[in-house]
């Protein structure tokens, strides 16, 4: 069993703490991916993971035993670098096999691993180049290759697709999938910015934000049921609109006062004591629909219109100063700038956050 | 070996005196280190006089020498590896292995062979008389190759052209000087540069006036610092040194280039049309930088430099320097070679190749390779007094420091008591 | 490669390369054609006159009068004063403070009746009345123009000297394996002072480096008593190649250490992480990765070490000995110069021999010092 | 022939020795502490005491050679230092208080720091600038190469070339020295160049940053050549030119190497004293510290106590550099 | 008029032949966006323009000026580097000031745009910090910060957003989008791998492929009129689902058997001439939808659902063997693995190629 634990596990470089405490429990052959925003300590916690970092305190558990201070190369780990770190002397094969070539396999095993790993990244006629001769991209899938190559009881990505193109990120997101599947007792930790990977990929996803865990749970859990504003805000792109709100009436569903005027009512119970109380209502733009009739959440004037092909996204300016609401509405539009729409939105799919950001639902 | 003169061949070799030794040794099997300071030419010509040992006495001979062979024998003393025998030009370098127990006393019975064997004997046997680790004197070196350094050299040819008579005393080549001088010439090239060891020339020019203005024993005492070096007697030589460096006139590029000019360039100024000079005051083996082809004793001649007619007690003193053998390890082959050096063959073969003096009564004068060769070997064997080089003889701080680099201010317009005493100085914070 | 025009800026470039290139060969030039002239000309005239014409004052000899020939009553010496040359003479003289006493061509009266005449080929007729006595020719003073001569003969004397082809040998058993293990031996160092935590670590940089300021002349009696101990315990000779390598390599791993630990610390870190990940070993890493993304660094150091043990004389002869079976290639051209080390000539010549092999070494070593090793391994600052 | 191949063997079966230590040495370390294929804490533990032993096993060979070959002398010297001309009798620090009143000593220390200022600076500077220069022309390894000869040079060769370029000659007659020529070209004076007090020092110095820049150039080269190429095309595209490339973005990041080839000459510079001995012997002031000590310990059978005394003052003048050194090296490592 | 025109462009490494002919004309101010396959050249091109990279064949013009061998200093550009290319020993504050001071902008100019863009990229707290103890994407903003605190003609941006997260993606493609409001004359050219870039940036994008232009632009035309399978294919995500078919009859509207026999009728033009000949229809999967009755497309069987919240992808097994038809659903669906459904789409939005590739409606 290879069971992951991290116990209040802190890190800092010199006076600037990085890591504040994290705790967390990783079932062997769960795939998790942490997301947070740039710079929140992702890759730090990966790299203690990896044991490339000094962990400046808690303990970090493998199979139950104390690996704080085991080196690398007996943690059974292979690693995908942000920076890929490839050997800059070794041509691509070469970089791919020089984990396994230390390992003593065979060269025909080698060999078959590389061209297995080449092939589903695109990397066959390349493996002679030197990583200088590479494109970024080209770089990045080497970086992966390597990885993969070799037969881990952890895998490390760290933002292993974010330059590759779309079809090929879909395709290796895929294979990374397969992957998953076939070694069902390999665990997997991902990095990522990308909501498809977290939310196709994920077991679990770990919210970060600032070397803190903010919220850790199911994909859908995380988008449906966000613990609180950040985690709401962060999963869903674009990020779920926020409006600031009083409270008017509460129980069963609350009624809310929206800055601006309008009045909501949502189906989230409240305590009666919150009555009164500021908080802050939101709504996802995929949430929201344009509305012809008289029912509407509420209304505002287009200030940008994105069309994406598949689905415009309507920018819209008059609700909260400075902050647009955005509504992600399917299809093409024939929506100008300045002209007034109205909202309208599933009553399920409404949230509602108190005043230090923590989610009515989940209180 | 390639034996040079095969044995029993020329007459004027003692053939009989190499059967003789070859028939007391043999030492078949015995290895000889020998560590000189011969290189280039010198080292074939020394090669071929030891190739006579090897034969016989059956010895195998490792010769080798360096570049920095003063450092280098102090390491390997020092270190514990010495070679067997080493040969040596500078009796300070050999006073003080003396002084620290390196070699082996050569006894008195080679003494009294060179008392009786060297002309000036009395001289060479305190040349080579050291101060041993336990304080007593002994006989620790053996000279053998002596260069005379009283000799001042000239064009022949341009002394007839001009009319000029190779003086007889000093005051006549004082005479002469000023002589080239109102005819319109110059008389003198002097060059002192030498890199490193740049004032070196001007020193031989100080021993050698002062040989000739103060006895003998005073030089003695001069060398030991038993009198001062800013002592009235060696102010007075340096200011004759003077007399002819620090004019202007007397010397080619005037007395500004003597310090700067190399002294293995300064003798091309004897055969330059017109003459740059016509005198040149240098040790004998300066014809080694005499542009090629000038065949000593035709193209080039040298003549004593003369003694003062006024002192007359003086008699003939020769300057000159030399190599000293010395046992560094006592072992039979080592003995054995400084009684080869006790043989005439031992000089004669040196003779006959050229570049090689020696005030060996015992060697064949006829030996000697040309007429200039023995002309010099007169002069070493009709001197009244032999004096080493006195720099040599000096501490090396000394000699080959303060000594130098005090000519060369003195050249350069220093005073001599101020030169003297700034000397003296050093030779006092060595002490 | 960056675009560029032909801005004026690479012509500064190339001609402040230019100059600095001139200013640093220019007294090797010297050197270079020194060593082509002979030996009588270096001390008189300045090398780069070598490359010009020049008028200058010389002396001949006319042929002994053993040569003359009656002619007509009259005993002629006839003969030419400059042999294979194309010199041309333009004045002559017989008496050495008037060396241009006479225009060429003319007739000079010598004395005695006798008269010579100098052409400007260089030939000379010397005409008298009687019968001439004496040994030695009639000497000539002449001013020539004289065309640049080189010779190779500075050369060929000292590639002829015996025993140079075993010191060349001698040179490179010392050289090369005194250049190839302190290398090795100072990277594993270098490597574990650079990457592998330990206690200490910082002060032994620091000693290192105090150590580089050691006077080698400060160890070499207490190294010599060292190996004659040794020598002598083993029943061994002290003064061994086995033993130079070694002293060679002592003396030059202070340096070694210190430029390899330098480069090697500035390797991105994030490739020896990423090796370790993939399980490899410090050996490993070391050997697969550090080694050859530190070939410039040991590139350039092999050239020193070659050059200082190339052109070492010292510790060569202390520790080999001045034998003439180890005598190396320095010690053998040094002693080629004579004890006095009169021979520029000598000198100049052995001085380019010598300096073949390093450059050598040099340009082929130049290319490891290679541009962009570490391109497309890391992104980011 | 045969000499040939005993050369051969001889080099081969050093470097295979050398080889075979570092091998042989790991081998048995995973031999004996085996961590591949053992899983649990033997393996962690096994593998933290390879870890422990491993940097001592890398630097066995270098530390035991530069223990017996400088480490030691050091310590002979100091002992020495204490002790008169012979090395046997125990003196105390009556050297050091000759030294002090030496006025030579004195003289040597003031021109030592002159070399000091001068040679490690100018030597740095010219190679840096060349090193950067001939990297953007086509025949910059040409100029390399011919920039480098003075490094090639034997030392007897180099004291010749500075011989003819320093030569003087009596005004009037024909100088054979460059120097002197050009200057007379000019309508100078000539000069007999080595006789200048003071001023001979920099002549001396020229000579010295003439070989070293070879040095510098080289070392620089490699430095300048790991400088990322992008960081240089970013610079571009900001608008830098070249002199503000150089100096603003490949200067810094080498700014290491150049520490360390500054460092490197400076310790030659107090080591130095081929030159001066070979062109003046320290005559007309221009005596060095290295050159001083040389003079006493083996001149006329040589004053090792004095000369040792010497040897140690120059090793405690580096003392300021291993301290710099030490700093450097200790912030770097807490990256 | 800072117009950029690229005449027949083409760029080789030794034998390798990476951009095979480019033909281009940028106007003054446009917003054109490179995209492409992983590898297809997109760097090259931009370092191109930069004046980075050798031009081996072709001309650049600027202002109609030839600038093949004008330095880039000379060519008023800005850039991003897709590998960031920090000055690694100055700080954060001093990589964003380098280039203002090379050009002598006043020290109170320099500070305030400084920290204008850092405010921007919220790298203020990192102002002092070397590159080295960034993160990723603290890295990747620093380089963007340094692009956009110069006032260049020309920028270029290669992928500057690629490690960025979500919501600070978008803020800045927005801060981008205003930049390039602002800076109406300036021309911006940007690489990246994200569609939504693309599509809202973009004035045109240009699609390469293998060192050639596929299709040049604007966002929507290639959406809904792609030029060829392979830009049919490349723009959306996921990937247009292609099935090949073949003609059945010609007309005004064509119809086509697909591969498993159903028959289906687009509005598309085709020659008479084509009928018999094999061809690909192509639907979007976001153009696809559920039917409930008999009048579908064609059906098949849920392999694997992927519900990412706002979505849910389908993916369809059996029409195509070995490539899964994918639709994309808005919502969280009920569907489970192996069921089968049946899906119709918008008949205004299908896509025929012909069997080289190329779009009919294009022909
Ligand atoms: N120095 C080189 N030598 C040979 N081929 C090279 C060299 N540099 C790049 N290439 C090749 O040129 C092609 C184009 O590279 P480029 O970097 O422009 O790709 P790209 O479109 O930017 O890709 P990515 O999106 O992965 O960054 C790639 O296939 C790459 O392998
Ligand atoms: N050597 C260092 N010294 C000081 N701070 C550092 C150092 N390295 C990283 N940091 C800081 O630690 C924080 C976490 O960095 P980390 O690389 O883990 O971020 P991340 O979550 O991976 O971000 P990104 O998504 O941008 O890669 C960042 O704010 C970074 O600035
Ligand atoms: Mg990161
Ligand atoms: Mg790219």
């Amino acid at each position: 069993m290879t069971g992951l634990v991290l116990k209040d596990i802190r890190k800092s470089y010199g006076a600037v703490d990085v890591i504040h405490g994290i705790d967390l429990d990783i079932k062997q052959g769960e795939f998790i991916v942490f997301v947070g925003p740039s710079g929140c300590g992702k890759s730090t916690l990966l790299r203690m993971i990896a044991g490339l970092e000094q962990i400046t305190g808690g303990d970090m558990l493998i199979d139950g035993e104390r690996v704080n201070d085991v080196p690398p190369s007996k943690r059974g780990i292979a690693m995908v670098f942000q920076s890929y770190a490839l050997y800059p002397h070794m041509t691509v094969y070469d970089n791919m096999a020089f984990g396994m070539r230390i390992a003593g396999e065979s060269k025909e095993e080698i060999d078959r691993r590389v061209r297995a790993a080449a092939d589903i990244l695109q990397l066959t006629t390349y493996l002679d180049r030197l990583p200088k001769a590479l494109s970024g991209g080209q770089r990045q899938r080497v970086a992966i290759g390597r990885a993969i190559c070799r037969n881990p009881k952890v895998f490390l990505f760290d933002e292993p697709l974010s330059n590759l193109d779309a079809a090929l990120r879909v395709a290796t997101r895929i294979e990374i999938a397969k992957l998953n599947e076939q070694m069902a007792d390999t665990t997997m930790i991902y990095v990522t910015h990308d909501q498809v990977e977290a939310m196709t990929l994920a077991d679990r996803i770990v919210v970060l934000s600032a070397g803190r865990i903010e919220q850790v749970g199911a994909p859908l859990e995380l988008y449906e049921r966000p613990a609180n504003l950040f985690v709401a805000r962060f999963i869903g792109s674009p990020a779920m609109n926020v409006i600031p709100a009083k409270i008017t009436s509460a129980g069963a569903a609350t009624a809310l006062e929206l800055t601006g005027g309008r009045t909501v009512s949502v189906d989230i119970a409240t305590a009666a004591s919150e009555v009164g109380k500021s908080a802050s209502f939101g709504v996802r733009p995929e949430d929201l629909q344009i509305s012809t009739g008289d029912d509407y959440l509420f209304a505002g004037t287009v200030s940008i219109v994105e069309a994406l092909g598949e689905v415009t996204l309507l920018y819209i300016e008059g609700l909260v100063p400075g902050e647009p609401i955005i509504a992600k509405i399917p299809g093409i539009l024939d929506v100008k700038r300045g002209d007034t729409i109205r909202f309208t939105a599933d009553r399920a799919k409404l949230h509602l956050f108190n005043a230090a950001g923590q989610s009515y639902r989940a209180l | 070996a390639d034996l040079k003169f095969k044995p029993g061949e020329d007459a004027k070799f003692n053939w009989q005196s190499f059967e003789d030794f070859k028939k007391g040794h043999d030492l078949k099997g015995q290895t000889l280190t020998i560590f000189g300071p011969w290189r280039g030419e010198d080292e074939t010509l020394f090669r071929a006089v030891f190739a006579y040992f090897s034969e016989a006495t059956g010895v195998e001979v490792k010769y080798s020498s360096s570049e920095n062979y003063e450092q280098q024998i102090v390491i390997d003393t020092q270190a514990g590896s010495p070679p067997d025998v080493a040969i040596l030009p500078q009796p300070g370098l050999i006073a003080d292995l003396a002084s620290k127990g390196y070699l082996t006393p050569l006894g008195d019975e080679t003494q009294k062979w060179l008392l009786d064997n060297y002309a000036a004997g009395q001289s060479w046997v305190d040349l080579s008389t050291f101060k041993g680790k336990d304080g007593n004197a002994a006989l620790y070196a053996f000279p053998y190759k002596i260069d005379v350094k009283s000799l001042v050299w000239y064009v022949p040819e341009n002394f007839e052209d001009a009319g000029y008579e190779v003086p007889k005393t000093m005051e006549d080549l004082k005479a002469l000087t000023e002589k080239i001088v109102a005819d319109g010439g110059t008389p003198w090239c002097i060059g002192l540069g030498s890199g490193g060891a740049t004032g070196w020339p001007a020193t031989d020019w100080v021993e050698d006036l002062m040989l000739r203005t103060q006895s003998p024993e005073t030089y003695d005492k001069w060398v030991k610092n038993e009198i001062p070096f800013n002592d009235a007697a060696v102010v007075g030589a340096i200011d004759e040194f003077g007399w002819f460096a620090k004019n202007d006139k007397f010397v080619d590029g005037g007395a500004a280039a003597v310090a700067s000019t190399d002294f293995r360039d300064s003798p091309k100024g004897l055969f330059a049309s017109p003459p740059k000079c016509y005198l040149h005051h240098q040790a004998s083996f300066i014809p080694s930088f005499f542009p090629e082809g000038t065949v000593v004793g035709e193209d080039a001649d040298f003549f004593y430099m003369p003694p003062y007619a006024s002192k007359p007690e003086l008699g003939n003193p020769v300057l000159g320097a030399g190599t000293l053998a010395m046992i560094t390890r006592d072992t039979p082959a080592s003995r054995a070679f400084i009684e080869f050096l006790k043989t005439p063959i031992a000089h004669e073969v040196w003779m006959a190749q050229s570049s090689f003096l020696t005030p060996f009564k015992g060697a064949n004068k006829e030996a000697y390779a040309n007429g200039p060769m023995k002309k010099q070997g007169e002069i070493l064997l009709d001197s009244t007094t032999f004096r080493f080089d006195g720099s040599d003889l000096m501490p090396g701080k000394i000699g080959a420091g303060a000594f130098w680099t005090g000519m060369i201010d003195f050249v350069g317009g220093k005073s001599a008591p101020d030169v003297a005493e700034g000397i003296q100085k050093a030779w006092d914070a060595i002490k | 490669m960056i675009a560029t025009s032909r801005s004026p800026l690479i012509i500064v470039v190339h001609l402040s390369v230019l100059l600095l290139v001139a200013l640093w060969t220019l007294p090797t030039a010297g050197l270079l054609i020194s060593s082509l002239r002979d030996k009588d000309q270096l001390a008189v005239s300045g090398w780069w006159t070598a490359l010009s014409t020049s008028s200058q004052n010389l002396t001949g000899r006319a042929a002994s009068p053993d040569a003359q020939v009656e002619k007509d009553g009259k005993f002629v010496i006839t003969g030419n004063l400059i042999e294979g040359g194309t010199s041309k003479v333009s004045a002559f003289g017989v008496r050495p403070m008037q060396p241009t006493a006479f225009e060429v061509g003319t007739t000079a009266d010598i004395g005695d009746g006798q008269t010579l005449t100098v052409n400007e080929d260089g030939s000379y007729e010397i005409v008298s009345p009687t019968r001439m006595e004496g040994t030695r020719g009639q000497r000539i003073f002449y001013t020539a123009s004289v065309p640049p001569r080189f010779t190779l003969d500075n050369y060929r004397e000292v590639l002829n000297a015996e025993g140079i082809g075993a010191s060349f040998i001698n040179s490179l058993t010392v050289a090369i394996p005194a250049t190839i293990i302190p290398i090795l031996v100072a990277a594993f160092c270098a490597y574990a002072l650079a990457w592998m935590p330990f206690p200490g670590r910082a002060i032994l940089i620091a000693v290192i480096v105090g150590l580089l300021v050691v006077p080698l002349q400060m160890s070499l009696i207490p190294l010599l008593k060292l190996y004659n101990g040794v020598g002598a315990f083993f029943g061994v000779p002290a003064k061994t190649y086995v033993g130079i390598w070694l002293a060679h390599m002592g003396f030059g791993l202070p340096l070694a250490v210190y430029l390899l630990r330098n480069y090697m610390a500035g390797l991105p870190r994030e490739i020896m992480e990423s090796a370790r990940v993939d399980g490899a070993s410090d050996f490993d890493i070391f050997v697969k990765i550090i080694l050859p993304l530190s070939f410039p660094a040991l590139a350039s150091f092999a050239i020193f070490q070659f050059l200082w043990t190339w052109n070492d004389l010292l510790v060569a002869m202390v520790f080999l000995g001045t034998g003439n079976n180890e005598l190396v290639l320095t010690g053998r051209l040094v002693n080629l110069l004579g004890s006095r080390g009169g021979n520029w000539e000598i000198l100049t010549a052995s001085a380019f021999i010598t300096i073949i092999v390093p450059l050598i070494v040099f340009f082929s070593l130049q290319r490891y010092l290679v541009r962009g090793l570490l391109a497309g391994s890391v992104k980011g600052g | 022939m045969q000499q040939l191949l005993f050369a051969i063997f001889t080099m081969v079966g050093g470097v295979l020795a050398c080889v075979v230590y570092f091998f042989g040495t790991n081998w048995l370390l995973d031999k004996i502490f085996p961590s591949k294929g053992l899983t649990g804490p033997q393996a962690s533990k096994n593998l933290r005491i390879t870890n422990a032993i491993r940097p001592w096993l890398f630097m066995a060979p270098a530390l035991l050679a530069l223990g017996i070959y400088l480490v030691y002398p050091v310590f002979e010297s100091v002992r020495l230092s204490l002790h008169d001309r012979t090395g046997q009798q125990f003196v105390g620090l009556s050297n050091f208080r000759w030294m002090l009143g030496d006025s030579e000593f004195r003289q040597s220390i003031f021109n030592n720091f002159l070399w000091l200022l001068v040679v490690p600076a100018l030597s740095t500077f010219f190679g840096l600038v060349i090193a950067a220069l001939t990297d953007r022309i086509w025949w910059g390894n040409i100029a390399k190469t011919l920039i480098f000869m003075p490094m090639a040079i034997s030392f007897v060769g180099a004291a010749v070339i500075w011989k003819f370029v320093y030569d003087y000659r009596s005004e009037g007659s024909e100088q054979i020295g460059i120097l002197n020529a050009i200057v007379v070209a000019m309508g100078g004076q000539p000069e007999a160049w080595m006789t200048i007090p003071f001023w001979n020092n920099f002549f001396l110095m020229v000579i010295l940053i003439w070989i070293q820049t070879g040095f510098a150039m080289v070392i620089l080269s490699a430095a300048l050549r790991g400088i990322p190429e992008e960081t240089i095309e970013a610079a571009v595209i900001d608008g830098a030119n070249g002199f503000q490339i150089f100096f603003k973005i490949m200067v810094p990041q080498i700014w290491g190497t150049i520490a360390v080839v500054w460092t490197t000459i400076t310790i030659l510079v107090l080591k130095v004293f081929d030159i001066v001995l070979a062109m003046t012997n320290g005559q007309w002031q221009t005596q060095v510290l290295a050159n001083l000590m040389f003079d006493w310990m083996f001149r006329g059978g040589g004053d090792f106590g004095r000369g040792a005394s010497i040897a140690v003052v120059i090793m405690i003048l580096v003392i300021p550099i291993m301290i710099w050194n030490i700093r450097n090296a200790t912030r770097e490592m807490e990256r």
